[in-house]
């Protein structure tokens, strides 16, 4: 059997995801990878979408967060205000799925502008719900495929809080969650380091030699001691993220 | 009371250079047929609000309605760029206040409730307020806990749509509500686009009711959301969105194509 | 995700001795099945934290469940007076932090939102201030103007009652729903009590729906609002209000009533 | 025909209300005029009361302000955080009408103890929705029974604020209403002097006597220049009334 960089990616995101927890979901690979883990190991895992749709058990996969889909299926629809007020901020909700152009050796996401914010070389989408998410949520994963233009030493701009320049500042700032525990990308698993809240790799996917991950990483990432190799996607994983996309 | 009208003559009365404008609708019940009418009558300067621009103000920034736009998510949702609104950015001919979906959702609740400003747990650690004026840090008066103070967002006019009306204007929608509520309560004067009015409006489970005397002006528009959705009504053009990144990518297909749909499209009647 | 557990069981293993608890529920849906429990378990040196305190917290002062309450409007609607909160207050046995409707809505709104304090256009003027700590002015940091903070209420149980539950304990609840939703997720536990348990929630207008996840415990209690109502299953025991007047009046002919109907009663199962 | 002196005082109420207004219910003498007025001369008066109920339209008057007949016929139900932000707070709304158990010559309201706050003689219900309704709304109508006892020189506790002592003071404070415009007593009719606000007499119902309405106040009340005599009752207005309680 055979895979795709993306769908390992995919599937070994939507295995982070524990039955029975809820989840804030981003659109895009976000939504995919909670997607699959609601239909293969995780049931009651609650997908919550920031256009207010709790609950949401889309039959396939939504566009936008705000596809009819979602409001149909859902156990509750709430207003944009309440889902932000009453559900993430008090810190609910136990995982914040997020995706990034930019993210750096502490976790920071971009997600605003590639260059200066004044004079940007490319203007991104902005914020959206990411900074809260982030800020608020018990843990983050963020999924994005590894490459030198998305994982920068530095991010030109800190949409999303990480771990600033390292441990401890998220508590001096009075964060909740505990921020992006988790990196998924095409290539691996990236993690914090416990002390220095530094991300360093933590699984190679099959396949994909060390190497790699160093060239398509704009900082020299470290490995964890007990670097791991994932493993790889099972025949139902494939047939229902397939199914689905 | 609000007053049913033909749109353009609502567009007329309501929209004027200058003002500042929220068409709102979170995915859901965009009110596009409004947004054509304010481009048909050639409005100018306006300030522009909206949490996701969406192709809606990509469309007016791209007809050169805007002077400056407050936002809190500028892309084309699942497809990627807006790129009328980002080439505006990038050659510097539209103003930004840019915020996040948190600050800016608080920023409508505060204006519907009358207050000067929200207060959220947001932006910290970001750099979002080294870069827009109206993010301040606000301290607890009980605990000394700091947080974050958006100010209050109220538009001199605010757009919705919205499934129907009945004859005396009272206004219902269901389904993703996002701050619809918030921003006609908010906005100094309001027009509801609906696809239809009836006689009364039946209770629809998950459905607001915006009482007529809270809104301005309510116009009939049936498929006004579009390429939007209405729930229950039409359903949302998906390939629509996915095409557009190859319409507005350069100017000129752009202003084609807006000629052709937008602008020389009949007026409502 | 919410237990399905008897009310005996849900109260026991919730409420202790010098909790604060706030049974919320505005004239519909007033949680008198979970307060009488709480009587019979004998619960002492409750911080009581309710809008409107009503017979239930009558009967709950009465007994001597509380140490202190935190209320914004303690008379019995439409009749007059709470005696027993009334006596209470006037022999000094009952320690008071009194608001007004909006302080406390938005106290619980706070509460809810995980925000250590609301900001609303209140008690100004008013002798408030001066007799309650938690009443304080706050400042707009974008405009100047002096507004009023009230800190969050996050009691540690949150008690309501509502129509129905499915058996994985989602909520439904309609008709007036009050600060239900807030006190719920405000509060660091909480207990449902509901007329029935049903196997899916169908839509009704109006509803809202707590999700199981965000409840802690749901107990069947079917007219477990009365005197209170809930609408589509009972109707307001206006009478019984109308004759509260003459049973709380008078402290032992109070407990005397307490005793035969609410102490000496059957558990529930 | 003849009536009671209460008869005239809710008649009164009700005249004071125009057709199309928008009127923050509270329970009682508020609540029985409201309704009279909703049914002769004002059918599109929208009734708001505290517990949410929007556009309520009951058959049969209310004993509290969360009976089911306001629910079932309101033109919309919303929370009462929503009744209190949304829909007073910004002043949306035309006429509060609120009840006294102490009011003062500059229409000062108590309904929260007689005697001192920490030693009271009589414990009163407290403030409610007044407060914020006596602030917020465009005006305020108080309808009260007249006597010593409840028309004081200066109440003894502040729970909603009319003019404070005298002209300017609403202002002052930022309060968005223009307050108790109107007091309707079983006697006649209070309104504030335009230059100073105190209250002072301009109406008198029929049958009623100046020194009446003086033995029945606890300050040395003034009558205005142009003080009238209110207009009895019409059959229409008893006979609907009477249907009403």
């Amino acid at each position: 059997m055979s895979w795709t960089a993306d769908e390992m990616m995919t599937i070994a995101a939507a295995r982070r995801l524990r039955d029975g927890q809820s989840c804030f979901v981003g659109i895009g690979l976000p939504s995919t990878a909670a997607n699959l883990a609601r239909r293969t190991h995780a049931p009651e895992l609650t997908l919550i979408y920031e256009s207010g749709t709790i609950g949401a058990k889309p039959g396939h996969l939504p566009l936008s967060i705000g596809d009819g889909i979602l409001a149909e299926t859902a156990d509750t629809v709430v207003s944009v205000p309440e889902v932000f007020n009453y559900w993430l901020q008090p810190g609910r909700i136990d995982v914040g799925f997020l995706g990034a152009a930019q993210i750096d050796r502490y976790a920071n996401i971009n997600t605003t502008v590639i260059g200066d914010y004044d004079d940007p070389k490319v203007r991104l989408p902005g914020a959206g719900g990411a900074p809260e998410i982030a800020a608020s949520c018990g843990e983050v994963i963020v999924i994005v495929r590894q490459s030198r233009r998305a994982f920068v030493d530095r991010v030109d701009f800190i949409t999303s809080f990480g771990f600033g320049s390292g441990a401890g500042e998220r508590e001096r700032l009075g964060l909740r969650g505990r921020g992006p525990r988790t990196v998924i990308t095409d290539l691996g698993i990236l993690e914090p380091d416990p002390a220095t809240e530094e991300l360093r790799l933590t699984h190679l996917h099959p396949g994909v030699d060390l190497d790699t991950v160093r060239d398509a990483t704009g900082w020299p990432i470290v490995s964890a001691p007990n670097l791991e190799t994932t493993h790889p996607p099972t025949e139902e994983e494939l047939s229902v993220l397939r199914a689905l996309t | 009371m609000a007053e049913v009208v033909p749109l353009s003559h609502a567009v007329e009365r309501l929209v004027h250079d200058g003002d500042s404008v929220a068409l709102e609708g979170f995915t859901h019940l965009i009110p596009f047929a409004a947004a054509h009418e304010i481009i048909r009558q050639g409005r100018r300067d306006l300030t522009l609000i909206r949490m996701t621009p969406d192709l809606v103000y990509d469309q007016m920034i791209g007809m050169g309605c805007a002077r400056k736009l407050v936002f809190s998510w500028g892309g084309n949702p699942g497809v990627g760029s807006l790129h009328r609104f980002r080439e505006a950015v990038q050659n510097h001919s539209l103003e930004i206040e840019e915020h996040s979906h948190a600050g800016m959702a608080n920023a409508y609740v505060a204006g519907a409730s009358g207050l000067p400003f929200a207060v959220l747990r947001g932006y910290l650690g970001t750099d979002l307020p080294g870069v827009t004026a109206t993010i301040k840090p606000i301290t607890c008066p009980f605990t000394g806990e700091e947080l974050t103070a958006v100010p209050a967002i109220n538009p001199d006019v605010g757009v919705i749509h919205a499934q129907r009306a009945d004859r005396r204007g009272n206004v219902q929608l269901w389904g993703i509500t996002g701050v619809q509520k918030e921003v006609v309560l908010a906005a100094r004067d309001s027009l509801v686009t609906v696809e239809e009015v009836v006689d009364s409006l039946d209770p629809v489970p998950g459905a607001i009711v915006l009482p007529s005397w809270a809104v301005g002006y309510v116009s009939v528009a049936p498929g006004g959301s579009h390429p939007s959705y209405t729930q229950d009504y039409s359903a949302r053009d998906n390939e629509f969105y996915s095409a557009w990144d190859d319409v507005s990518r350069d100017r000129e297909t752009f202003l084609s194509w807006m000629q052709h749909h937008v602008m020389s499209a009949g007026r409502p009647a």
